[in-house]
């Protein structure tokens, strides 16, 4: 079963380009070093120093930035943060989502009502304002407190869709079998409803991951992130602020979206693909 | 009848929490924010201090329970303290300029990307066979994976920088007053189109998978056979047995959407740097006025808990099963 | 013969799938009178339901009449147009299907639902002629007119499925094709709706065409009927006929699958295995691999019908050198 | 050894699914209880399956309240004990695992075999449910097999166990016509070999003098009528048992033969009629009827009716 859904995934032409658009920015991300032809915080060469706010040329592919940085490295070696926040935070979003609706869907009773009330209130606020909120309230600046504010924003939509599943799986008829056959309900949760929502786990993870993705360059690009560190948001970040677009610069805010528009592009693939395979009125035939 | 009433009482109950939420946050936040900013405000007057120390809940000679009561009856007679970056009005009477605009460009524009993103999803579901659906569709999941700050960008760049076309930012042309009547509104409708281009385009792709996978699933219904065995028109069939059921679940997933709006809405209020409430969080979040930054979170959370109550409140209208309280 | 209503002669329709033809509905053949009842038993997967949406032309996307004729009053529906089909159908032949739960628009009022198919066909009918229409309608199938302005959830099973009879009626039509209307109802009110429809029929002289598992129901109610099976009728003939002298080896499997309420408690045996794949049909009878009387022959070749008693036809090799039954 | 399942109700807040329903069941006894949906007739199995709690009333087996103390504490002998076949056989098999995954864990869970004799112990069930060869299924996944297949392992599991009581919710009516006979008998013989005892819910009244030694007669959630299966239905009592034997169909028969003298549909269980259930669709209703709710009353030693119209 499982193994005929990873077939009809990998057969699916949605599916094959995410993965393969995926798999391009890994490989970027992995071996930065040696596709950047400088280093993100290198301003001068053997040669000198940089120009500054050059435009592109055979010497800086993506031209320079104010302080003369290597705009096309930056991007590389950005792949590597952007890359790590937002699948990490999908991670723990989905790990959240999925032990909460669990937890909701299977038992039931007082910790479902408590779950699916706090659920409920994070659902109508809007993420983005409280993302910017809390953000603004923490003080240290760095990868993981966003991380830590995307998780905590994040886990919401997640959570109510793997709750309600759970609780159409628990109602299946195999489900009353195993409890009948004396099974415990640990057992009961893993071994029978989990390989059941599988495909919606998958889900999850590829919708947080882009809400991830685009949260991060959000936060930097208001400035709530850690101006330093090399992401596609501060690239953005630095751009705004250094008028980019008043340079005509557009070799300099273009591509970091363009890679974020990406990125997200191919995790939205995988995520359309699977409802179709798990879809069977989209399927069927 | 029954569900107007639970439904009211889910809003006013929602607004508590959310009131409650927004008093608690800065006193749950670790460390001692209040403190690290006092000492980076140095040279602020001692009143900008201490509206600093009362929206953190620094009055530390009151306890918790009482700090609560004082900011509901605050709240209750309209003060929401006040403002450190335009220290010293009062938060409310900055807030109060930037509402408007907002509004209007947030509503207007979330209505278009709702009506388009409704009709070009039933379309894309209705002709799903053709490769131009396919293509329009691609086009929508790509566009909708771009931040929408960095859309805006593009737009400002392409037709408003080397084109010329729309200008960079702003509500109006500065000097204008409402006093000058037509061109006053003229000047608003210009400056209105690209951000409001940019919200519609971005937040559509939402609305247009939705409602192409309701309609596709409506589709596979037996009544739709019905209908089309019984003869009725193409037009029929797809409007009244097809797109109305197919919209229902869109309408009330409307809640849930509506963040992804509003968080898109107010990153381009930054961009084209439009006088509204996105536009003042950030300078907020620039300047760390914490009274301003709260009273517009609030407002925010009240603004989406108010259209999640209309969006209730057009189900009741539209699905008779709901009115009855046979569903939900 | 004058009074023929349908004649379907040499029909093939199916689905085209990636894996290849799915043959539902695979040479099959019955002619039906005007106000006769004819009932198709199967069981799932027999192709019952492709020949009912294949009459009313209604195939998925993916689903086709490879060949064959459909003649209704003299016309070959399979050559009609898109639009001569759609003037056609509801106004002379309408359909009642399995599901009313889900055969009714949830968000429209059953009189919109009706009148809707008034005003599809009688272009220039009054909003106050076609809501009397509705009302009647709907005192026929026995639901007071008060309801007409319901929503169908608010109706019982029972009630949706009068709804749905009374659309399908409301053009007053030549034949109803029915396609398993009482499956998902319970034994009683069942009862009511085919108690219903069989006083409809002797009022208004039109035919039926009555498809269920459920032979039981179906010899009682049908006039003719025929066993379907793998895509194709086996048997076809005057139901008391087919009840009290069973020919195909299948027939007689399915009537022993049937315990009966009267009568002395026998060991009954059922059809051991399961249906051939309809994507790869097997060269001979397709009910050679079950069958306890098959012969070599069966396994390449299939019978035409041979007729043995008046009107009374059957496909097995066991009956094609005599004349005479057994 | 002898069982009696005696007295049990179950009242939730507003639906009484079910209500004051007595009856025992013997060792090696197949007990039908007929009704149409909204029965109450799915609750009962649910409730001797421990699926869900009574409100009120008591369930013995093999003399132990099977809610109370002890037989919590031993709950997987009970489970060993009582085993179900429910009425959907896809619906029943976790479509992710393989036939040899679904049928390893009866044994595992009760340790009724160690880990090496687990594939000889599988066949072996296999084979005891017709389906021969088991390596040809062992490996299988459930949408690979049809729905008698499938049914056939859910039986096969069930009996794995060595169960004294097999609960059997219309396992027969989501198949193929020609299956359901089969299926039957398979549960006949394994009360034959075994001794097991079966409560057989079903809407099928033919079905149920199939198969049943004894049937009882369920509507709005109360036991009608309870008695020798053959006499239910050759001499039924309850007018409600005489509606459900004339609306069955009858092809010896010719239609217009048999009109149905009732209308009307089982009532909601939020608020059930007063006195008896049935009394609002009952031709032979007297005005006592929606005032007091009938006992069960005693026709012969056998035979019990809840109808005032037999009260001595």
């Amino acid at each position: 079963m499982i193994k005929d859904m990873l077939k009809l995934f990998i057969t699916n032409r949605k599916a094959l380009l995410g993965v393969i658009i995926l798999s391009i920015f890994i490989f970027i991300a992995v071996f930065a070093p040696l596709i950047a032809p400088y280093h993100p915080k290198q301003s001068s060469d053997q040669e000198g120093k940089f120009q500054l706010r050059a435009a592109p040329s055979s010497k800086h592919l993506l031209g320079t930035s104010h302080a003369g940085y290597d705009i096309f490295s930056r991007l590389i070696y950005g792949t590597r943060l952007s890359l790590m926040v937002g699948i990490v935070t999908g991670v723990i979003t989905t790990f959240i989502a999925l032990t909460l609706g669990l937890l909701g869907g299977y038992y039931g009773g007082v910790i479902d009502d408590i779950i699916s009330f706090i659920n409920n209130i994070f659902l109508v606020i809007p993420s983005l304002p409280l993302i910017i909120v809390i953000a603004s309230y923490i003080t240290i600046r760095g990868v993981w407190p966003i991380i830590f504010v995307l998780s905590f924003t994040g886990w919401a939509w997640g959570t109510r869709v793997i709750r309600s599943q759970v609780l159409t799986v628990r109602e299946r008829e195999f489900v009353k079998v195993a409890e009948v056959l004396g099974e415990k309900p640990l057992v009961i949760v893993f071994r029978e409803i989990l390989p059941n929502i599988i495909s919606l786990v998958m889900a999850t993870f590829f919708t947080s991951t882009i809400a991830a993705v685009i949260g991060e360059a959000t936060l930097e690009f208001i400035g709530l992130g850690n101006i330093s560190a090399v992401t596609w948001g501060t690239m953005l970040y630095w751009a705004q602020n250094n008028a980019a677009l008043l340079y005509n610069a557009w070799w300099w805010f273009l591509p970091p979206g363009l890679f974020i528009g990406l990125l997200g592009t191919s995790f939205a693939l995988m995520n359309f693909a699977i409802d179709e395979i798990s879809n069977p009125k989209i399927r069927k035939r | 009848m029954k569900y107007f009433l639970r439904r009211i009482l889910w809003l006013v109950f929602a607004i508590f929490i959310a009131l409650t939420i927004n008093f608690m946050l800065p006193r749950l936040m670790p460390g001692d924010p209040a403190t690290i900013l006092i000492q980076r405000l140095e040279g602020l007057e001692p009143a900008a201090i201490n509206a600093v120390r009362n929206a953190f809940g620094l009055e530390t000679d009151k306890n918790i329970i009482i700090q609560y009561k004082d900011y509901l009856i605050d709240l209750l007679h309209g003060d929401l303290g006040i403002s450190i970056s335009h220290y010293p009005t009062p938060v409310w009477n900055v807030l109060r300029k930037a509402l408007p605009w907002t509004i209007g460009l947030m509503g207007i524009s979330t209505v278009l990307s709702f009506l388009f993103g409704t009709l070009i999803g039933i379309t894309l579901a209705w002709k799903r066979k053709s490769r131009i659906s396919d293509a329009v569709l691609g086009l929508f999941l790509f566009i909708r994976s771009f931040p929408y700050f960095w859309f805006g960008l593009i737009l400002v760049y392409f037709l408003a920088f080397n084109n010329p076309i729309f200008p960079l930012g702003g509500a109006t042309k500065v000097g204008l007053m409402p006093a000058d009547g037509w061109e006053y509104i003229k000047s608003i409708l210009y400056h209105g189109i690209l951000p409001g281009m940019t919200i519609t385009i971005t937040s559509m792709g939402y609305w247009i998978l939705t409602i192409r996978n309701n309609m596709i699933n409506v589709l596979a219904e037996d009544y739709i056979t019905v209908a089309k065995a019984k003869g009725l028109s193409m037009s029929r069939i797809k409007n009244l047995y097809a797109a109305k059921n197919a919209i229902l679940p869109s309408v009330s997933g409307f809640a849930m959407a509506l963040g992804f709006v509003i968080g898109g809405s107010l990153l381009t209020e930054m961009v084209f740097s439009y006088p509204g409430v996105g536009f003042m969080l950030y300078q907020a979040v620039q300047q760390q006025d914490y009274p301003l930054l709260q009273a517009i979170f609030l407002f925010i959370i009240l603004g989406v808990l108010f259209s999640n109550f209309i969006a209730d409140i057009v189900i009741m209208i539209l699905d008779p099963r709901v009115r009855d309280g046979a569903k939900k | 013969m004058s009074d023929k209503l349908l004649e379907v002669q040499n029909l093939i329709a199916g689905y085209q799938t990636k894996m290849g033809r799915v043959l539902a509905v695979n040479d099959v053949s019955f002619e039906l009178k005007k106000g006769e009842l004819i009932g198709i038993a199967g069981e799932s997967g027999c192709g019952k339901s492709t020949l009912a949406y294949s009459i009313m032309n209604l195939l998925e996307d993916n689903g086709a009449i490879f060949s064959g004729e459909i003649n209704f009053s003299g016309d070959n529906l399979v050559d009609f147009s898109a639009k001569e089909i759609k003037q056609f159908r509801w106004q002379k032949m309408s359909m009642v299907f399995q599901s009313a739960m889900n055969a009714l628009n949830p968000v429209m009022k059953i009189s919109e639902q009706l009148i809707d198919a008034l005003k599809a066909h009688q272009k220039g009918i009054s909003e106050k002629e076609a809501r009397k229409r509705a009302e009647e309608m709907l005192e026929l199938v026995d639901i007071q007119k008060d309801r007409l302005d319901a929503y169908p959830h608010q109706l019982s099973g029972g009630m949706k499925q009068r709804v749905m009879i009374a659309m399908a009626m409301i053009l007053n039509p030549d034949l109803v094709i029915m396609d398993e209307p009482t499956t998902a109802l319970d034994v009683v009110v069942q009862r009511n709706i085919i108690e219903k429809i069989e006083d409809l029929r002797s009022e208004f002289n039109f035919s039926i065409i009555f498809i269920t598992h459920d032979l039981s129901l179906l010899v009682e109610i049908s006039d003719k009927l025929a066993i379907m099976y793998a895509g194709k009728i086996l048997e076809i003939g005057p139901a008391a006929k087919i009840y009290s002298n069973p020919l195909h080896p299948y027939t007689k499997g399915l009537m022993n699958s049937f315990p009966p309420l009267t009568g002395e408690i026998e060991e009954m045996s059922g059809i051991e295995g399961k249906p051939p794949d309809l994507l790869n049909p097997p060269a001979g009878c397709p009910f050679y691999p079950r069958c306890e009387k098959r012969m070599e022959i069966c396994k390449t070749e299939m019978p035409e019908f041979k007729e043995l008693e008046n009107e009374h036809q059957v496909k097995c090799y066991l009956y094609q050198g005599s004349d005479n039954l057994e | 050894m002898h069982f009696p399942v005696k007295k049990f109700g179950r009242k939730e807040e507003y639906v009484h699914a079910m209500d004051d329903i007595s009856f025992s069941l013997y060792q090696g006894e197949i007990l039908a209880i007929v009704g149409e949906s909204g029965s109450g007739k799915t609750t009962t199995a649910n409730v001797v399956a421990k699926l869900h709690r009574p409100t009120s009333g008591e369930i013995y087996f093999n003399g132990q309240e099977i809610y109370g103390q002890e037989v919590r504490k031993n709950n997987l002998e009970y489970r060993k004990n009582v085993q179900m076949i429910f009425q959907d056989p896809f619906g029943a098999l976790n479509p992710t695992h393989t036939i040899r995954g679904i049928l390893e864990r009866p044994f595992v869970i009760h340790g009724l075999a160690e880990r090496s004799e687990l594939e000889a112990k599988i066949k072996e069930v296999l084979v005891q449910v017709g389906l021969e060869p088991p390596e040809q299924f062992i490996d299988k996944f459930p949408h690979e097999l049809s729905g008698g297949q499938l049914q056939r392992i859910n039986i096969a599991r069930a009996i794995s166990v060595e169960p004294v009581l097999l609960l059997a919710d219309e396992p027969t009516s989501m198949l193929d016509v020609s299956i359901r006979i089969i299926i039957m008998n398979m549960i006949k013989k394994f009360r034959d070999r075994d001794n097991i005892s079966y409560l057989y819910i079903t809407h099928n009244l033919a079905g149920a003098r199939y198969i049943a030694d004894r049937i009882g007669v369920m509507y709005a959630g109360m036991l009608m009528e309870l008695g020798p299966a053959d006499e239910i239905i050759q001499n039924a009592y309850h007018p409600y048992t005489q509606l459900l034997r004339s609306a069955a169909p009858q092809p010896e028969k010719d239609f217009k033969e048999n009109k149905l003298t009732t209308q009307g549909e089982i009532p909601s269980l939020v608020n059930p009629p007063s006195g008896c259930r049935f009394h609002p669709r009952c031709p032979k209703a007297m005005p006592e009827c929606s005032k007091k709710l009938p006992e069960m009353y005693q026709i012969n030693e056998k035979h019990r009716v809840r109808c005032l119209l037999y009260r001595q």
